[in-house]
């Protein structure tokens, strides 16, 4: 099963089974979604439950947000992230904060979802990723699917939490097949929100990913492998709320981390998890923490600086090996 | 006593793409007693706040509504708690015409537990929900798409009812305003909104703001109505005609024509971009309170003593609020983390020091 | 040959808030061969980067601008290279308009050190400052306040040009639109907002995404002219009025009534959303290069035998170009980390592996 | 001199010095600042180079934004930074990414400055903290002035740079008053922008932070001086370039970190100090790094909360002594 295809099965699932729940964004509808992951819906919904929006980002969150206060429950598609920043007022101040400066009054059940971050060769407007930006907020849940299972069981899960959860999908994953479980093509199909999946298990380090970069480090951990490495792999799933104590039981048991992420280093994903361990779990390092990031530039366009722009397979498997080879000098030299 | 009385608008309604509704509106003594003893109860309730901010018994921003008070009172006036209100931070008396008490209301300014939002949500960010009323936004002019969210929940659920959106002179700028309003035209939401044009939007008078302060225009293709905001019956008459035209056409926009007494928020004095005498012009000619104390007088439906002792009466609900809010106790400190999530999936948040102080999230 | 010739508009202009410039246009033989030069290399660059995208030559986004070709070169042709132009991602046209050369679009579109951006910038984003292009911007409508502000330096410097912000049928939607209208027109900014309508954004056709698509009406208080957009001599009479308008009176919308031939992006076959049969009837009888080698032929300024080897000479710079660009280097590695900052202060940035990659900011 | 003064001189000296710099945003002019931080330029300038605007935040910093790609060097005030968000795309991608996807044809000199964080009673949406969002970004410059010295230096240097700066305030630092040198008051006084400043020597333990928790964090170093505890004091002064070399360097001699700031903690601006010395100098640590940050809920409005929610000397006091007496227990776990 594809990602879109279990993207679409989620998104019909959850319709058919709550009249609460609709579907809004640019091109959702006639045109099938501008990455297809709407498929259908408009057909099977009719336009009151499946509606194409002007390219206004800002009005149609605040509507998307004004229907959740109201007691529908929104799913949001921003055609990219990158255009969430016309309506970021919306999700942290209208969504994320209400429920808490009313006192429980106005709980907002809603989804913003799309795909965030790097595409390929679409340039540094479009290629942006928020998954730090969104997690930094209190009253928002952050979700980021990898494979297909993750996809369905995530976004069914989003949909039908109380609260507004961003929902970041990748466009490069859309096509990908991945396995799935009989389990899991259940209408009744959920993930547990903030719970990471441990994808490998391993004993000499821990690398968490998130996204596309789960399937890098998936390969970084076969490369491994083969050099006698064994690496465990870790899906976070949920960046907010962060499961801290999966991450931090894989480091207590491997001693060494790889963070890799797609987005900016500075204050990223992987600085907060690398201050969670430390907070943690400081005792148990072998070696320093390895952050594997986007360079801190903006996304080039051409191909070859933007291959050196986001992280390879490569950059995985030397940080480990560094992390690995690293540990007894450096604890000498403490 | 309900017979009812017909008083024409102080000014006619200016319409632009659609037809005004009629000058002559139905009220009756009833009513017009209501409308006295509301709006006096409002206009008492931001002058206590206002010492009460004195007193440093609120803090931060407090925003007062003395001399809008005909805008939100009309409205009620005109539809029923299963309509929808939202409005900017400028929200005690909104809050109040919903049916929220002087107690709720004080005990929030003074960030107590009695208050609407538990003393959590301070003076902009009021709410009741039950009755229709989603807020007390802080942001300027980000409530007017969340109102043509709620009135879109209307439509979707069939509901028969309308939303109100309330935004200022200054938040009429917005561009958020424009698309959240094209939208609602092409998907027809039942949504009005009301421009309470009150003249400035801080210090910035609206000719300054806006290259065509006409409100009730700026919606181009949207119809817009100019109201006499000072005119509680005028108000109650565009609100109820505006009800109906967004049940059947969808949106339309309302100036009211307002003023506000006070300064924009206790940190300005109000008086270094206008002067004292446009303030006491509108006090002595246009003020909201003493319209209707004339047209009760003048039906003879109450004497002018019976109007002072329910004034007085008034007062005295007000310090009585204000002394029992003072008795409500601050928040418990596990309200720091409570609400943050609707579910909070038992997951632990912290402190400004974790390794002191963490909660489990309900 | 400069003997002026004068042609009417296939259509009059409508006006909005102003009196309409005239039907009839001046022009000249040598500007007649130069529009249909122009215009004709731009249909098949685009047609050539089309191909280069099939081929793989090309990634990410491409949007091409076939079919509204008359706008680019009419603007031109009413304008210098001091008047500043903003536009969005579908900028390869409005870059060789401004004077910028087919061996930098095909070294951008394949990102090549040869390209207007050094091949780090993309389809979507091409610039030459120096004679007054300011991009080539990504995302729906923020060029508009750009342009505005564009506009405001302009004025502030006191330097009698003025800017065109050009936008689609999509964008004119947006809420930041009617913000910086607002202030240019309280500002007198001297900047013409172009609304490029070819009548789908994406796949939504115009009146699907705005209430009132009379978009040269959209304003409200700003003046707005409607212009056949295939017709690039309406093109050059409105700019040539825009641009005195704005000048005297600040800002003013033209509405260029025009089509893309192609997909919205190379994603978009562009069949589902609009009939065959409408792409055609366009081509048929709005084509804004048939358009002009009718004229020429009609006036007798060349043969059909000239043009079509004007055409073929095109299709031979057009693939030289192609064939230079593919020589063109990629970047050099070191300008992953060139360009971040104007004064990089001689900070650490790094790559993805920061133990492995890293660069002082020049 | 107050920090108000401070930076009023700095923008009067800078707009006398270059005619290319102008002020906009709301109330500006005629109201002299919401805070009064423009007083009296309106007046020395004129109605051309002091700007008030409508309060459309997305509209005037597009306009700020296309005005320095002509060439002038705006100065854009938002009345707080909670309103930078109805223009952050404009901050993001249109002035932080310009140079870059221009290959420097487009440079952008602007500064977007105003109040930033949390003031007193303000509630959930008035009061967040946007440095590390706003330092995230490649492209952007981000300084956060604590001292009346620092407002001056940093905002003029800030003015004069070639690249967009994020200058971000304290409203409650507005009134409060710093000793200046002689030399901070001359008109051709700068700080370099990417230097942080040791605000006091100590040996025991590195405390950074920036803006109003510096003061917090020079007090903390008091009471911890009185029980015997040397605390180093680092004024980040900027988000972006982060001084990573003068905080290794100091966690390096004192071998034991707390990092402070008011925003909420998840990929806050401590999450990256504590990950840059883990990359650095992970051997020099002596105990885990603690982080002191605002609390991870929307800010509350009860003064009683408020206060719980961000940070107090006391939480410094009480971290520090923790990384003080806890490393010998914690070397002999690991
Ligand atoms: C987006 C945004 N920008 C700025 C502010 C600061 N601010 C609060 S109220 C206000 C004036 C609003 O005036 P108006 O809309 O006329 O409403 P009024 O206060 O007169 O009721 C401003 C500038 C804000 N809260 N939100
Ligand atoms: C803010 C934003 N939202 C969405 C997009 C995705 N997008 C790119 S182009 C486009 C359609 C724009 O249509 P129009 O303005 O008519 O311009 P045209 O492509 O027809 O020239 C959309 C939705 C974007 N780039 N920016
Ligand atoms: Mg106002
Ligand atoms: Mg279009």
């Amino acid at each position: 099963m594809t990602v879109r295809d279990a993207l679409n099965s989620a998104l019909d699932e959850e319709m058919s089974a709550d009249p609460k729940v609709f579907l809004m964004g640019e091109e959702v509808g006639e045109y099938q979604g501008a990455y297809k992951i709407s498929k259908g819906l408009l057909e099977k919904y009719g336009p009151e439950r499946v509606l194409d929006t002007p390219i206004t980002e800002a009005g149609f969150t605040g509507i998307g947000v004004g229907a959740a206060y109201y007691g529908l429950r929104p799913i949001v598609e921003f055609m990219t992230f990158n255009f969430s920043m016309q309506a970021i007022d919306h999700i942290i101040n209208s969504a994320a904060k209400s429920n808490y400066m009313s006192a429980g009054q106005i709980s907002v059940p809603i989804v913003f979802r799309g795909p965030n971050g790097a595409a390929a060769g679409v340039g540094a407007q479009h290629s942006q990723c928020y998954a730090a930006w969104y997690a930094t907020c209190p009253g928002l849940k952050v979700l980021c699917p990898y494979s297909s299972e993750d996809a369905r069981g995530l976004l069914k899960a989003a949909i039908r939490d109380p609260d507004p959860v961003v929902f970041l999908e990748n466009e490069l994953l859309y096509g990908e097949s991945f396995p799935v479980s009989a389990e899991s093509l259940d209408s009744s199909f959920c993930l547990p929100i903030g719970k990471a999946k441990i994808e490998r298990e391993g004993k000499d380090v821990t690398i968490t990913a998130f996204s596309k970069m789960v399937g890098y480090a998936l390969k970084a951990a076969e490369i491994l492998a083969k050099e006698g490495i064994s690496a465990e792999v870790i899906n976070l799933r949920s960046i907010r709320p962060l499961d801290r104590s999966t991450i931090n039981a894989s480091v207590r048991k491997t001693n060494r981390l790889i963070t890799v992420e797609e987005g900016f280093p500075q204050h990223g994903v992987g600085a907060e998890i690398c201050t969670s361990v430390i907070e943690e779990s400081f005792g148990y390092l072998d070696a320093p923490v390895e952050r594997i990031a986007g360079a801190d530039v903006p996304m080039p366009y051409a191909a070859n600086l933007e291959r050196m722009a986001v992280p390879q397979v490569e950059d995985i498997v030397r940080a480990a090996k560094r992390a690995c080879y690293r540990s007894v000098p450096l604890a000498a030299a403490a | 006593d309900s017979r009812t009385i017909t008083i024409e608008t102080s000014v006619p309604f200016t319409a632009h793409q659609c037809d005004a509704p009629s000058r002559s509106v139905d009220t009756n003594p009833k009513e017009l007693l209501t409308f006295f003893r509301d709006m006096a109860t409002m206009r008492r309730m931001e002058i206590a706040a206002d010492s009460l901010y004195k007193a440093k018994l609120i803090r931060g921003f407090c925003h007062l509504y003395d001399g809008q008070e005909a805008v939100a009172v009309g409205m009620e006036a005109a539809i029923t708690k299963k309509d929808s209100i939202i409005t900017a931070y400028r929200d005690h008396c909104t809050f109040l015409g919903r049916g929220g008490t002087l107690l709720e209301i004080f005990s929030e300014l003074m960030g107590r537990q009695g208050g609407c939002s538990k003393g959590k949500g301070g003076s902009m960010h009021f709410y009741k929900k039950e009755s229709g009323f989603y807020g007390g936004h802080g942001i300027v002019g980000a409530q007017v798409p969340l109102g043509c969210g709620l009135a879109f929940g209307q439509k979707y659920s069939k509901d028969g009812t309308v939303s109100f959106a309330l935004y200022g002179d200054g938040a009429a700028n917005q561009g958020q305003l424009f698309e959240a309003l094209n939208i609602s035209a092409l998907w027809d939401l039942p949504v009005i909104l009301v421009c309470e044009n009150n003249h400035y939007g801080m210090g910035t008078a609206e000719w300054r703001a806006a290259k065509s302060p006409a409100y009730y225009k700026r919606g181009d293709y949207v119809p817009g109505l100019k109201v006499d905001g000072m005119d509680v019956l005028a108000v109650k008459q565009a609100c109820k005609f505006a009800k109906e035209h967004a049940l059947k056409n969808g949106p339309i926009i309302l100036e009211m024509d307002t003023y506000r007494y006070h300064g924009h928020s206790m940190s300005d004095p109000g008086s270094t971009y206008r002067t004292r005498d446009e303030i006491s012009g509108v006090r002595q000619e246009r003020d909201p309170v003493e319209r209707v104390r004339k047209l009760v007088l003048s039906h003879d439906l109450a004497t002018e003593k019976e109007l002072k002792d329910q004034e007085k009466e008034i007062r005295k609900q007000v310090d009585e609020a204000i002394a029992q809010a003072k008795e409500s106790p601050m928040p418990e400190p596990s309200e720091l983390f409570s609400n943050v999530y609707a579910k909070g999936l038992g997951v632990e948040a912290f402190g400004p020091d974790r390794k002191e102080v963490r909660a489990v999230l309900p």
